[in-house]
């Protein structure tokens, strides 16, 4: 029996993500409980360097077999999950998750959180064009963000940015990960006027469609 | 031993198993079980317990007055002996052995229940955390906003090759310039496609307005962004 | 992708065991939610016999393999298990779970009734050669038997039975997978004084699974 087919048999019973350092944990709780048993003895001095190779090797196998099943790297750690091709089956066996679908608003207003974190509700709004009070909320009671901190500007308002919810639930280990991170994160985009900044690169939004778009003004409050 | 502690007897489940371990200690055949000697050594692990303080439960003295029963039994003559109909059952110890025969089937399946409560104990079925689907799920075809900025960055990446990365502040693009441009462009109900979109765009403030005006279109349904296939283009409709 | 395939991500996601009439279920849930999609639509007409065949090949593939977990059917279904052989280092992921093995007398006391349930507690004794009062009572609150009816002899004593609970912990699928079920279940038991020339005829307070085991004994005298 060897380090990796222990390690698999630990992912597959966990009941949740496990890093290697978790995993060295395992193995010198189970040497402690049978001090005179060599494996676990030769288990429990496994570094956890030596642990993350096996993880890898695991990925590359699993990768390689062709299975419906892989082994990713998440932000608290390694876990199995099934193929992304099996979504539509596997999700009838969780019927109840279906609701918790994500509104193309929310998601828009995520996105913006996620390229300009920490960044003031007036900002999102200068973006989206529209008041974002009730996005804003529905994105904080799921987790996916939370409140970062203050702005120095007048009024003091809060900041949003992305929680670890929202990397786990898109599956990015980190805000690199994101896609085109870099760029978009110097992309300008138009900004509340409270803003020290450059000048907004795009226009007022006054064309003519029906819902108006508010315009957003001088200072403006943050969210109370 | 602490002389007021009395040790409940487990080391032998009843006067059966105590039977049975005499048996297979002696190596005695158990349908001709030596009922002289097996009786004498089954009293002598009761002293035994006796001596040891063990609480003795009252089915091991039962069992020993069957046996000293069965002994003085089998050591009468044969005339004298109590008829019995069938000749095989003449033998005292028969119901004894059938007995002893029974519990040690039974036994065995118990020491089967074991061997597979051990191995159980040892696998663990898979439990999985509640997977995350919720997310990423949209109607077939459609695209999210990540698909869109990850679209429009490739725009900008081409762009950036043409243009040496220079920003020009002066152009006089708005977004509701663009916004009627989209609509033109997409009156006819012919898909208009992504890439076709920023084909003319000649400076990246141009590409980002642009985008923008997308951006507004669809927050007000009215357009629709496909994508015919994963990781194809993206072509956008009129609503 | 193949039926195997779907098959085992639902294994793989799948938060209890799976049987092949609930696969077979979410091929047909799935496949109305996709209508005109022609994977969906043929996974929907797979029959149970053929994912009943998926099961069993991955169970063999598995096998052949040589990994950290098996596909093992239980009584309610297919589901994934970690390798036994690991046990010592998975069981430390779940610390509150301590193993609770049976103590002889119980193991013997639930072979009996196992085998020639239902039964009455005077013909566990007669095997046995002990009261079983206690051993009873503690199998009982362990729901690993249950009262399954009463005996229609002179004070109609109570019959027992075994549950589901039984065939789980020592993963059985049914009753038929006890170990030489035919020969002991058709064994001559010596039966308590008070049994009278027929069988205790059970009167089933639930259903019961089995078959009520019928054969002629011969009143005997247990021990007294």
């Amino acid at each position: 029996m060897t380090l990796k087919f222990v390690i698999e048999a630990l992912l597959f019973a966990s009941q949740k993500p496990l890093s290697p350092r978790e995993i060295a944990g395992v193995f010198k709780s189970a040497a402690k409980e049978g001090e005179e048993d060599e494996l676990r003895k030769a288990l429990a001095a496994s570094r956890e360097a030596e642990i993350l190779a096996a993880l890898e090797e695991l990925t590359a196998d699993y990768g390689q077999m062709n299975r419906a099943f892989r082994l990713v790297e998440q932000v608290n750690g390694w876990t199995l999950v099934s193929h992304q091709d099996c979504g539509p089956w596997v999700r009838q066996l969780f019927p109840e998750a279906k609701p918790s679908r994500l509104s193309g608003p929310a998601l828009e207003t995520l996105a913006i959180i996620a390229y300009r974190q920490p960044i003031m509700k007036a900002d999102i709004e200068a973006v989206r064009g529209v008041a974002v009070d009730g996005v804003v909320q529905s994105l904080l009671e799921r987790a996916l963000i939370r409140i970062g901190g203050r702005a120095e500007v007048p009024g003091r308002p809060l900041l949003y940015e992305t929680t670890q919810v929202f990397l786990e639930h898109f599956g990015f280990r980190s805000l690199e990960e994101l896609p085109n991170a870099h760029e978009l994160r110097r992309l300008v985009l138009p900004t509340a006027a409270i803003a020290p900044a450059e000048p907004p690169v795009a226009a007022p939004l006054t064309a003519s469609t029906e819902e108006p778009v508010t315009e957003p003004e001088i200072p403006t409050d943050g969210p109370e | 031993m602490d002389k007021d502690y009395k040790v409940r007897l487990e080391i032998f489940e009843g006067p059966l198993d105590l039977l049975l371990y005499l048996i297979k200690k002696e190596e005695v055949d158990i349908y001709d079980i030596p009922i002289e000697k097996i009786t004498k050594q089954y009293l002598g692990y009761l002293e035994m317990f006796k001596v040891l303080d063990l609480e003795v439960a009252g089915e091991f003295l039962v069992m020993a007055a069957n046996l000293i029963y069965i002994k003085s039994r089998s050591l009468l003559p044969v005339d004298l002996q109590p008829p019995e109909e069938a000749a095989e059952e003449d033998d005292p110890r028969w119901e004894l052995v059938r007995q002893l025969l029974e519990y040690k089937k039974f036994k065995d399946a118990a020491g089967h229940l074991q061997i597979r409560e051990a191995t159980q104990e040892n696998m663990f079925v898979r439990v999985p955390e509640t997977p995350e689907l919720a997310a990423p799920e949209r109607p077939l075809g459609e695209v999210s906003i990540f698909d869109l900025i990850h679209a429009f960055q490739g725009v900008l990446q081409r762009l950036d090759k043409k243009e040496d990365l220079r920003e020009i502040f002066e152009e006089n693009f708005s977004v509701s310039d663009k916004i009627d441009l989209i609509m033109r462009l997409t009156a006819a109900g012919v898909p208009l496609k992504f890439t076709e979109l920023f084909a003319q765009a000649a400076s990246r403030t141009e590409v980002v307005v642009t985008f923008l005006a997308l951006l507004e279109l669809i927050r007000l349904k009215q357009l629709r962004v496909l994508q015919p296939e994963t990781f194809g283009e993206i072509e956008l409709t009129r609503v």
